[in-house]
This record gives structure tokens, C-alpha cells and sequence, in this order.
């Protein structure tokens, strides 16, 4: 157990610092920010991934042959801290580069592999992903969109939903059903799909956040070509797995720590200000308790991805464990949030746009996004079971 | 004793809820988010449903109902998200009907009953924290009146209200007390606040050297207690009704939606968590209606009491909203689903009136009170009484 | 709705309180406790009981006809407040005045009432629950326990756990199985059995307390005469639904609240006295906030079990609601020992026999005793799902 | 950076677990509590694994490992219920290390190594709440040494012990400092307590005018607060271990006790709290591991790491004991069955060695010191800077 750094990690770490020092703006983070425009800030987040990879800083972990720079664990950690210490945007093609670099690296071809990675690296082509439908949620399994082999094509048919900017998306990687004689988990299928493909229809869904960050797709005689095929066909479902498990695990968890931290640490100086006569928020021993609280959860979050991070580089692979992962950080920060508000006393309610909101109605905001920690990614209530079967080993 | 509304106090309560739920569904909300205001129909509604005559004396054009009475009506107005005037103007009549002179009871009294005067609470302020004590607006004696200088933050409706009750600090007595301005004096601005709540209209209200006759001082000492306290018991039970209503939804959904090829009910996770949602309102309505009772029979026990209640229902909703959110998931994060409607009014009510931490604390000090205990350094004399309570 | 108590309930209180202080030892409950040794505690709490009926305040809801004075539901609020104010005894023969009283005069014969009912009230005879076995706790309808009609006798073979004061028990209200090919809860019957019976023999069964309140009870062909079957043969079951509805109702946890609130009431006081320098423990906000919850939600008991009785009033009749009772009650208590114990600081181990134990250790003993609470009577789990399977209609 | 033990460490760790499942099983608490002392055969079967040495330099007699080598071994300890005599002693071995004398060291630290010297920690005072702010045993100088006066809570097993470390106050600078005193000095008393926990004996040291020399002053400024960190922090890994035992025992029984014709461990009300047991104790176990660090490797972060896992850990363990005990049902409500050891040892430890609120309060202090924030009246300049944090 070892929480030092070597020189060559120390090195990267500057490097990086410096490098994002010069790359975004004056004022960044503190006076100047993120368009409030949802398209103008998707944009935005684009035009930073592809700076990123100019800048040889895009996919730093993926092996060197797609482009990547092969970055140890150690320095991926250090990469997402420092991103998040400059309160870098985040990307727009997080699904491209976190599940579908992921998926295809491992399960992919070789020829899929050149094809998409480099462009998923370079910011050129974005991914959404089509997995959830209406009446498969948490039971993802019995999805119905159904992809018909005709020739060297598939034609797809259904309805996706929650696929995650699929405004702005090139590509969707998709479950579609294969086989409908077979028990469900046996005739599932990973397609590639272009989103330019006629039969694509797009409808946005709004959050209760006001966003419109999800859509509904609709797909109408979609034909996707054999080779966009992942893997074997029917042979889909354990492929997914493995990209929800990335999702839920520690790489995920780690870039969202430090935007929490950030978050908390932002409430922490609220704390202090906000007065009443005499005394600030801060001097409140029943508010410090909860403050508290939220510093020791966040602060376990890290430490939670460090060990996982640490099991990787023994050699262990992404499994139901991530499940771990996901359902402590998103009641963690669905307390933290709880929280903030609280500390806001009777300015709990004033949102962004309002000139007495503090910290800008920031709060407000994650408030309502983080309603969804425990939801999306598969509910609380999927982790539960796949930790109480998967990792402990309870009957079905 | 009995702990039970009457037939006719349910029966009052269900036509609320045939005409709310009729006249004014989620929908209407989802309508007035874009496409505001929608009160006036809704208020002429509740008006001609005798709303707000029920507190009023028969004398001035009223039902001269009491507290109890309106209960399951709050209920019924928390559930359907009305306007927050409706619990502002409410809690305002019943200050009039105790404290209010006979010139000003007349005055105002008659308008109300007939759904002509809506009312504004202007009590909060930025750096004043929970309760009244850190309020610093002031009112200063002059000639044949008051002045009056401060603002006031979170007023709901202030824009279509014809009548301010606001909270100020003489500075005789340091005492605060309720003075009631016509929406239109001079020198009231009215700012539009951007709130959580997008059902509701709030505003900051600046009072610059606004000029009132003594006759707008409502009652004396007392008062602004009483108002607070009336506005926080509105509060809880409308955070019950919010809490029932959650609860509802949430058993609904998970009665027809199928996952795994049953209902998603029938699954433990779900079903249990419905039955403690269940058991949080259900508790906080006992404590809410003991509230209405003592803030219409028990004036000596209503701070204690409210403050039990706005505890534990802005707890119990806070978790019906959160349960009801999760129970649909995805579809629940929808906003035209329109969950969210009851998980930003809840969070208003929630922080508005004294959060559960601030009334949490009175509960404790009116307890401690009562059995003659002190905090701090004079229980010296209790510790020896104290090893003695063996085993 | 309406708190107030009549002239005629004023006086009913009044009369009770004045017969309580000459009936109770002076300094009794300050000065003067219950013994430490189980048994003598037991026999103390039988003697209670007889002098309470001795004093005609022994049943007295109950119907004039069977001994008691027919107290409406609000004098019998005031009884359960005045005794648990007085800090009386709790009797020995629960189960017989609570359980089988209620069971007894709604589902057993005239000749039953009046063998049993009047020696319940006078504390002749006391009763014990043969409910639960090792493999019938939460799923109680797969009781193994068998009682094979023979002539005018039920013969009976198992075994019975949890059986609470089964040592000083005169009776046991038993179920067994009586027909082994009806579905599960349709073979179930309900006996009354005397303890002195041939075949008895009862193991103690020591508690995480140290107390030995609970037995294992073995029955070796036991004979149990055909009148003492409880309603018809087969129809146990629900039967047994009524008298587990008792034990979760508002009569219960009405004397169980007054006591909780006397517990609450030691805390605050010791909260003030604990001192660390200049402060004690009261003044601490975290503390304060944990004990107001408290405060809050005993007394939020006390008006659950108010509206209750107002319910019954109503003429409603005892049901599937009362399971929210119980499970609203087990976990609020649970919680106020938790925190008493908190409040204690570092003497919170300090248990009853230590000089320095805050309050005699009566903290420590109950915080044990609640561990129990959201097990017995029906476990959580199973007050959850009778909620929502039969307060809310959630399907099976 | 590598948050990981190596294969070495785990190896240890087996081969304690394997001792002390062998050699030290549940019955053993069982036969302890009416059959005491049942330590010694355990002491010396600790001893010859080399427990007590792991701290202590090679040059006098010991492994020369850190701590970091003792956390997994910690755990077991906390997980088999062994006795708090070796958390002492291993707490009172990384002071000598640290901050005693060569010649305090040479003293000690062979006997230690070799088992024969048990070390007792006596600082916790009635009236002086959590921490060591409010210890009033007092260390007056005389000539060649000091005088100690005063009266300590909760020391345990101090009856079978060597060696007393004593946190006094020395007039002169108001500071704390640790004593070691034999236990058969004169002037020392001991009381037996009774607790709750029954698998150990606790004592109250009454130090009656004890006169030691200058020698017996071990370090100086620090040294009381790492006692009281590095005891805090064993007490926090020795949690996790309860913790991940409770967790193994309720899963265990789970999969075996069949009700409705099913094991108990399919129904998700069982199968889901198992699941946050796991998390809970999972994440507390992050949060102890990286207090074992630095503890080892980083004593400034040491108080803000220690207080994050004490406080989490405590949590924690509690909720998978309370946790155990409701998935068991009536059998885990016995005294055989036995779970109520592992929630008595859990609340000594939950309680002793400051308690979560004060842990938390302690993060909050470091937290805000870091970032330069102050509680109270000295914020003022921030406020205009945090408006211009949008959003």
C-alpha cells in the first residue's frame, strides 16, 4: 500500500497542468463557465474533446495502437483528478470514449476496432447508446426491438428510450433482439448503428430538470450492415454486461467524485457565508454534522475507485462489484444534495436566474439531476440484487 | 376525546377533492409551468366552494368554521399543488379573526370570505435564518402611523395579492409585530424570484419608507407568533396531503407496471418501501392533525405541537417524493410525468415557515421547558436526583 | 375532533390515580423498584395484578358480565396513562388479559368465557403463546406442531418457541396442525391448553438481555379435551390473524408509548446532567436534534394510538392497519435507545451494576430488549408486506 | 500508488484468521463470560504468531514492520472479538516506537515483543466527554519525577496488565502528556466495571497521589494525541472486521433458512439489506485501510483520515450488527446463538475512542482548516466571492 507518487507520475501530473493551464480559458470555473444553451454547451464540450486530442491528451489510457498513450492506472487517476481540479467540461462522447471503447477493445473486431476507435478518440464521431425500451427497464432483458437478418443486413425495428444525446450522436451502439424462439437472454444482439441510417426518428425527452439530455428513438426498418455486428449474434447480452459494468465502475465513479467534491467544497464556502445576525450556516453543530457527513462520504468515494483501480493493476476484472460502487455514490450524493439545500435554509428554493440564488442555483440543479443517480445505470434496486447474487451469493 | 374528524368535516373534504381533481389536475400544472397565471378560475373555484369563509365569523360573511374544520380541506390543497395565496390568505384570516380589531376585521374580513382579497405573507429575509427572531425589517412610529423599511424575500403570489401581512421590529420594544398594507402602497417594489417551485410565483418584496395609519398594526404581542406558527401547521398538513398523494401514485404505478413479468408491486424491494412511505404519512398526519387541533382549541400547546408537525411531514414527504421518483424510475425523471412538481412545492414547503432542524430544536426547548429542565449550567442539582432513577 | 376529557372521565382519572398511590409502595418507581431476580420480579407482577383486581381496576374494558367494568375506549387510555405514570408494575398474564381475553370473547364459546375469563382478570390463571416454532417463525402458517382427533381429545406432538412466561403459565393458546392435506393455512386449529398436562416440558431460552424470558415448549402426546378447540376445527388461522392483530394494535403500544416517554423523560434528564466542563451533553445541537427526534416521535406514537381508539369508536374493526402501528412504534423505540446510549458518551457501556452507569443501566437493558422489537410480534419484513399486500392492495 | 496489500499481507492475515477461527471461535466468548479469564492461552498464541512484535524494531526483538502490515491482522482481530488487552498494547507499542526514549524503548518494547509485558490505555475520565480536551488527571512535578492524581474510565483489562499508559496534565503548559507506570505501583486502585460488553473486563484506575520518575514521561508535545489517533483507529479497523463478520453470518444463514418454502436469502427484503450491509462495511473498510496508511506513512493527514474511518466504520458496523440480528429473527434475539457479542464489543468500540459525532466534527475542523475557511465572524469576504460561483 502505497499513496506516493513516482517522479515519472509526478511528471504527468505538471505536464497535464500545465498543458490544461494554457488550454482553457482565462477565469475558467470561477468567472466564466459553460454556455447555459443546452445545444451551444454540447457544442462546447465537443470542441474541448477534440482540443483534448490535439492536445494528445484524448483516451490516455488506451492502448497506444488506437491512438491511445497507453497511461498506466496510476496516471489515469491523475488525469481525471486534474481535469477536475481545472473544472474542465466534460466531454460529449462519454459514452463513445468510457463503454463502447471499452466494448469494442475487448469484444470488438479488429477491423471494427480501426474504424471507430480513432474517430471516437479524435471527437469526430459521437456515440449514443440504445439499450433501455419502454417496457424494458430494469428488466433489460426482455427488450423487443428486433433486428431481422435480411442478406448481409439486419433490419431493426422498436423503440429505444434514455438514449443519452442521441441529438448530437453519429453512432448508437444497440441491443436489439435476434431471436425470438430463444430464452431472453439468449437471443439479444450488439449492433452499430449509424444514426444517419434512414428510419431513424429522434424525440426529445425533458427532465424534470428542465434538460433535455435523453430521447426517445424510434427505429423503422433500420438496416445495419452484418460486420457492425459485436461479437457473436445472440450472443449480445454478457457483451452488454460487461459495458454496464464500465459504467458502474471506478473510472466513471472517480471523474464524478471530484465533480462532487467540487460541489461540496462549494457548499462548504456557502456555509460560511450565509449568515444569520451573528452566526454563520457553518456554526450550526446539526448542520456540521451533516456537512460532515458529506465530506467523509465523498472522501470514502475516492477511496472506494482507488481500490478498485488497485484490484485492477492485481489483475481482477470488472464484475458485479462495480454494482458496489455504483449504488454507495449515488446515495452519497443524493444525501450530499439533500444537504446542500438544507444548508441554504429558507433560500433553499431560489434557482438559478434568480439574483439571491447562491452559489448561482447550482444546487438546485445537481439536486434535481441527482435524483436520477439512483435510477439510471441500473436502479438501486438491479445493483442490490446483482450485489446480493453476484457478490454474495444469495438464491434467486 | 376523540381523535377523528366528523362525517360532515369528511364529507366537506371529498368535495375539495372532486372539484380539485376535476377542475384542477396535474395537467393544469403542467399548463401553467408555460402558460401563467392559471389562479383566477382555480380561486373562484375554491371561493365558491366556501374556502375562505370557513374561518370567517358568520357576522362578517363567513361559515365561522375553526381550524379542525379546514384540516382535510389543507390536505386536499397540498395534494393538488394550489396556489400558495390559498394557504397565505388562509393563515392571514385566521390571524384577523383572533387578533384583529373589529374596524379591521370588518375591513378585510367580508372581502376575503368572498374570494375578493387574496392575501401575502411577507415574513422571510435573506440573513435571517429560520423563525422570526433574526428578522430585521423595521417599523417606526410617526405621526398617525408607522414606516416601514426592510425586504422581504420568498413572497408568495405578491403580484396578484391585494393585501401584504408584513412581519417588522418596532424599535420600542424590539417587539415584532404584524402590519397589514395594501399590496399597492408606495414604496413596495415587487421583484420576481426564480424558484425551485415553477407551480408558484414568488417575489422579493423591498418596503422603501412605506407609510401605513396605526390602524394596520394587527393585534400586539403575540401576533407574528401566531402567524408563524398558523402558516407553518398550513404547511405540514399541506405536506401531508403532498405525501398521500406521492404515496398514491407510487402503489398505482407499481400495480400495473410489469417488469420481470409481474407487476413491479409484487416485488419486495418495491413493495416495502411503499409500505413505509405508508407508514411516515400516516404518522405525520397524526401529527398534523393534532397540530390543527391545537392551533384551533390550544393556544398554549400549538408551538410545540406545529413544530412536531412540520418536523416529521416535511421528513415524511421529502421521502414520499424521493420514493414515488425511484418506484417509477426513469419515467419518473420525465418531466412531463410531472413528479417534480411535488418535489419542488414539497421542498418549499420543506424550507419555508422553519426548516425540521429549526423546529426540531423548539420541540426540544418547549420539552425541556415543560419539565422544568434548563440546558447550560443549572442542572447541577439534577444529577444526584438522577443516579437514584435505578434501574 | 376534540381532546378534551368529560367531568364523569375527569373523575374516572382521578379516583384511578388516588387508588394508585395508596396501592403502590411509598417512593415506589423513585426509590422503590421492581427485584432484579427474574422470578421474584415475575411473582411481584402477578401480585400486582391481583391487588389491581382486588381494587375492581383489572379488565376494565371489558364487558360487565365477565368481570369487568365496561370503561369506555377513552377511560381506557386514561387507565393505560395513570398506570404507566405511576410507573406500575407491568402484569405478568399479558397474554391472558390481551390475547386471549380479545380471542376468547369474540371467537369462543359461553362455556369458554366463563371458565377462563374471570380467573384471567383475577390473576388466577396465567396464559402463554404457543404460536411460533423453529421452522414456522415468520412463515407461522407451516406450523408442524399436530393435534390428531382421538374420541373427545386432541392428542398433540411438536414443538413451540418464544414461548414468553411459559414457566409461570397455567395455559397456553396453542396452534397446531389439524389436517395435514388441507393447504397450508386452512389445517390449522386453535387450543386451549392446560400447562399441568402430561407430555409438557419446557426448555428456557436465554435472551441477548440475559433474561430468560422466552422457553422452547415440547409437547409429547399431549391431551387436550375437545371443548377447549377454539371456533370450528380448520379455522385456526383466522383466528389467530385477530389475536396478532391485538398484539400490533394501540392497546399495546399505548402502555408500551408511556413507558418509552418515561425512558425519554430519564434522558432528557440525564442529558442535562451529563457534563463535560463547563457544558452538558444537552447542550450539544447534533444531540439535540437526536433527542427532539425522539421527543417527536413518541409522542407521535401517543397520537397514533389516539387516533386508533377514535377509529374503533368509529366502529371500525381491528385490521391490516394495525401492522403500521407496530412498525412505526418498533423502529421509533429502537432509535430513541440508540440514541440514549449516544447521549451517554463514553459511560454508554457502563451497564446496571456499575456504580458509574448513568441512570442505573437501564439504558443499556433496553437498548438490548429493542432489538427484539422488530422481530417479535410479527418481524418488519412481515408487517411490510401485510402493509402492502393488504393496507395498499400491492399484489402478491 | 497502489492501494492494495501485497500477497504477503494477506498471507499473514490468513494465517491469524485461521488461528483464531481454530483456536478462538464464537464458543469461546461463551465460555469467557462465565468462565474468565480465558485470555492468557490467547495471549500466548497471538504472542507466537508475532503479533506483538510486528511494531517493534528488529534491533529489539521484533519484526520491524508498520502499520500498514498490522491492518489485516487488526481486522481479525476485530472479527474474532479477541481481547482489547492486544489493541492496547499494539496502540501503546507504536507510541514507544515513536516517541520513546532509547531507553524507554529498551525497556518496553523487548517484553512487548515477546508477549510477556500487556499494556492498558487509561484516559477516558467521567465528565470529560469524548477527545482528550476535558481530562482533568493531573501530573505535578516533584523532585526526580511526577505525581499523578486521578480517576480513569473504562481501562481495559487493566486487572492482568503490565504497563499503564496514563494521559495526565502537566500544570506548567496546561499539556497532555502520557505516563507509563507499572500497573502495581503505589497509589494506583482499580474498581471493576460492569459493561456491556461481557467478552472483557473493564476497570476504573483510580490514581491516588502515584509518584513515578522523570523516565516514566513518555515524548512530549503529540504524544497523547497519537495515542488517542492510532487507538482510534484500531478501534475503527477492528469494526470493519466486526462488520464483515456480521455480514458473513447473516449471508450464511440466509442461504440456509428456509421460510415460505424458500431460502430466506431470495426474498429481496433479506437479500437487498445484505446488499447495503455489504456496501456499507465495504466502503467503511476503504475508509480504515487509508487510516492504516497514514497513520503509517502521512501522520498530518493521520487525525482527518482516523476521524473519516472511525466515525464511518462505527456507523457501519453498527448498522451490520443491528443488520445480523433482524435477518436472523427470533434465534439471533438469543444469548447462544451469540450475535449479541459481536453488538455489545461494537458499541465499547462505536463509543470509546470518540464516538461519530465527535469523529465528524473533528473532519468538518480539518476540513474547513485546509481550505482556509473559519467557522464564526471571520467569513465576511467570502460572501461576495461565492455570488460570483455561477453556477
Amino acid at each position: 500500500m502505497d499513496f506516493s507518487y513516482t517522479p515519472a507520475e509526478t511528471r504527468f501530473r505538471e505536464e497535464l497542468r500545465a498543458w490544461l493551464r494554457d488550454a482553457l480559458p482565462p477565469g475558467w470555473g470561477k468567472t466564466v463557465f459553460e454556455p447555459e444553451d443546452e445545444d451551444a454547451r454540447a457544442m462546447g464540450r465537443l470542441e474541448w474533446e477534440r482540443k483534448l486530442h490535439a492536445g494528445g491528451w484524448s483516451g490516455i489510457n488506451w492502448p497506444k495502437k488506437y491512438g491511445g498513450r497507453g497511461a498506466t492506472l496510476v496516471e489515469q487517476g491523475i488525469y481525471a483528478e486534474e481535469l477536475a481540479r481545472a473544472r474542465a467540461p466534460e466531454g460529449l462522447n462519454i459514452i463513445g470514449r468510457n463503454l463502447v471503447s471499452a466494448t469494442l477493445i475487448r469484444h470488438g473486431t479488429e477491423s471494427q476496432r480501426e474504424r471507430f476507435l480513432s474517430k471516437i478518440l479524435s471527437g469526430e464521431e459521437v456515440w449514443c447508446q440504445g439499450f433501455s425500451e419502454p417496457n424494458a427497464g430494469s428488466d433489460l432483458a426482455s427488450i423487443r426491438c428486433f433486428a431481422q437478418l435480411d442478406g448481409d443486413h439486419f433490419v431493426v425495428n422498436g423503440q429505444k428510450v434514455w438514449t443519452s444525446f442521441a441529438q448530437y450522436a453519429n453512432w448508437c451502439i444497440l441491443l436489439a433482439r435476434t431471436n425470438l424462439e430463444a430464452p431472453k437472454h439468449k437471443g439479444i444482439s450488439l449492433l452499430l448503428v449509424d444514426m444517419r441510417t434512414p428510419g431513424i426518428t429522434l424525440r426529445p425527452l425533458k427532465q424534470i430538470s428542465g434538460e433535455c439530455e435523453f430521447n426517445e428513438t424510434f427505429l423503422d426498418d433500420v438496416r445495419v450492415p452484418r460486420e457492425n455486428l459485436v461479437g457473436e449474434i445472440n450472443e449480445g447480452w454478457k457483451i452488454a454486461m460487461t459495458t454496464l459494468a464500465a459504467e458502474r465502475g471506478a473510472e466513471d465513479a472517480l471523474g464524478r467524485q471530484i465533480r462532487f467534491k467540487q460541489e461540496l467544497d462549494t457548499l462548504l464556502l456557502a456555509a460560511t457565508s450565509l449568515r444569520t445576525g451573528e452566526s454563520a450556516a457553518i456554526d450550526d453543530s446539526a448542520l456540521r454534522q451533516k456537512l460532515a457527513k458529506a465530506v467523509v462520504e465523498i472522501e470514502i468515494m475516492r477511496l472506494n475507485c482507488l481500490r478498485s483501480f488497485s484490484r485492477w493493476i492485481r489483475g481482477i476484472q470488472l464484475g458485479p462489484e462495480e454494482s458496489m460502487m455504483k449504488l454507495y455514490w449515488s446515495h452519497a450524493a443524493q444525501d450530499l444534495f439533500e444537504t446542500a439545500l438544507e444548508v441554504l435554509g429558507p433560500k433553499a428554493a431560489l434557482a438559478a436566474g434568480d439574483a439571491s440564488a447562491v452559489a448561482g442555483g447550482r444546487f438546485q440543479l445537481s439536486f434535481l439531476h441527482s435524483k436520477a443517480f439512483s435510477i439510471y445505470s441500473g436502479s438501486s434496486e438491479i445493483q442490490r440484487t446483482i450485489i446480493g447474487e453476484r457478490v454474495l451469493g444469495l438464491p434467486k | 376525546m376523540n381523535f377523528d374528524f366528523s362525517a360532515e368535516q369528511y364529507e366537506f373534504r371529498d368535495a375539495f377533492r372532486d372539484y380539485l381533481a376535476r377542475d384542477y389536475p396535474l395537467a393544469a400544472h403542467v399548463r401553467q409551468a408555460t402558460d401563467y397565471p392559471l389562479a383566477t378560475p382555480l380561486w373562484a373555484g375554491l371561493s365558491g366552494m366556501g374556502l375562505f369563509g370557513m374561518l370567517v365569523p358568520e357576522a362578517h360573511g363567513g361559515l365561522g368554521l375553526g381550524f379542525i374544520d379546514l384540516a382535510l380541506v389543507l390536505e386536499e390543497l397540498g395534494r393538488s399543488l394550489a396556489t400558495p395565496a390559498a394557504a397565505d390568505t388562509l393563515a392571514a384570516t385566521d390571524l384577523l379573526v383572533r387578533y384583529g380589531t373589529p374596524a379591521q376585521q370588518a375591513c378585510w374580513l367580508p372581502g376575503i370570505a368572498s374570494g375578493t382579497v387574496r392575501v401575502a405573507l411577507a415574513v422571510a429575509e435573506d440573513g435571517a435564518g429560520h423563525g422570526l427572531d433574526g428578522l430585521v425589517t423595521s417599523a417606526r412610529p410617526i405621526a398617525g402611523g408607522y414606516r416601514l423599511d426592510g425586504t422581504k424575500l420568498m413572497v408568495a403570489e405578491a403580484a396578484t395579492a391585494d393585501l401584504l401581512l408584513v412581519v417588522a421590529r418596532l424599535p420600542s420594544q424590539q417587539q415584532l409585530s404584524v402590519f397589514a398594507l395594501p399590496r399597492d402602497a408606495t414604496g413596495i417594489a415587487l421583484r420576481p424570484h426564480t424558484t425551485l417551485d415553477i407551480g408558484a410565483r414568488y417575489v422579493e418584496v423591498t418596503l422603501s419608507s412605506v407609510h401605513c395609519d396605526a390602524n394596520a398594526l394587527i393585534g400586539e404581542v403575540g401576533a407574528a407568533d401566531r402567524l408563524y406558527d398558523t402558516a407553518a401547521a398550513i404547511a405540514a398538513i399541506e405536506l401531508v396531503g403532498i405525501g398521500q398523494q406521492m404515496l398514491r401514485v407510487a402503489v398505482e404505478y407499481a400495480k400495473q407496471r410489469e417488469q420481470f413479468g409481474r407487476p413491479i408491486g409484487s416485488f419486495q424491494a418495491i413493495k416495502h418501501r411503499c409500505a413505509d412511505m405508508a407508514v411516515a404519512v400516516d404518522a405525520a398526519a397524526s401529527a398534523a392533525y393534532f397540530a390543527a387541533w391545537a392551533i384551533a382549541e390550544s393556544p398554549h400547546e400549538a408551538p410545540r405541537a406545529v413544530s412536531i408537525a412540520k418536523s416529521f411531514c416535511g421528513d415524511a414527504a421529502r421521502a414520499a417524493c424521493n420514493g414515488a421518483i425511484q418506484v417509477h424510475g426513469g419515467i419518473g425523471f420525465t418531466w412531463d410525468l410531472g413528479l417534480h412538481y411535488y418535489l419542488r412545492r414539497c421542498k418549499v414547503l420543506e424550507t419555508t415557515w422553519g426548516d425540521a432542524n429549526w423546529h426540531r430544536e423548539r420541540v426540544l426547548a418547549e420539552t425541556l421547558a415543560e419539565m422544568g429542565l434548563q440546558a447550560a449550567n443549572s442542572a447541577t442539582h439534577l444529577s444526584e436526583s438522577l443516579c437514584k432513577l435505578a434501574p
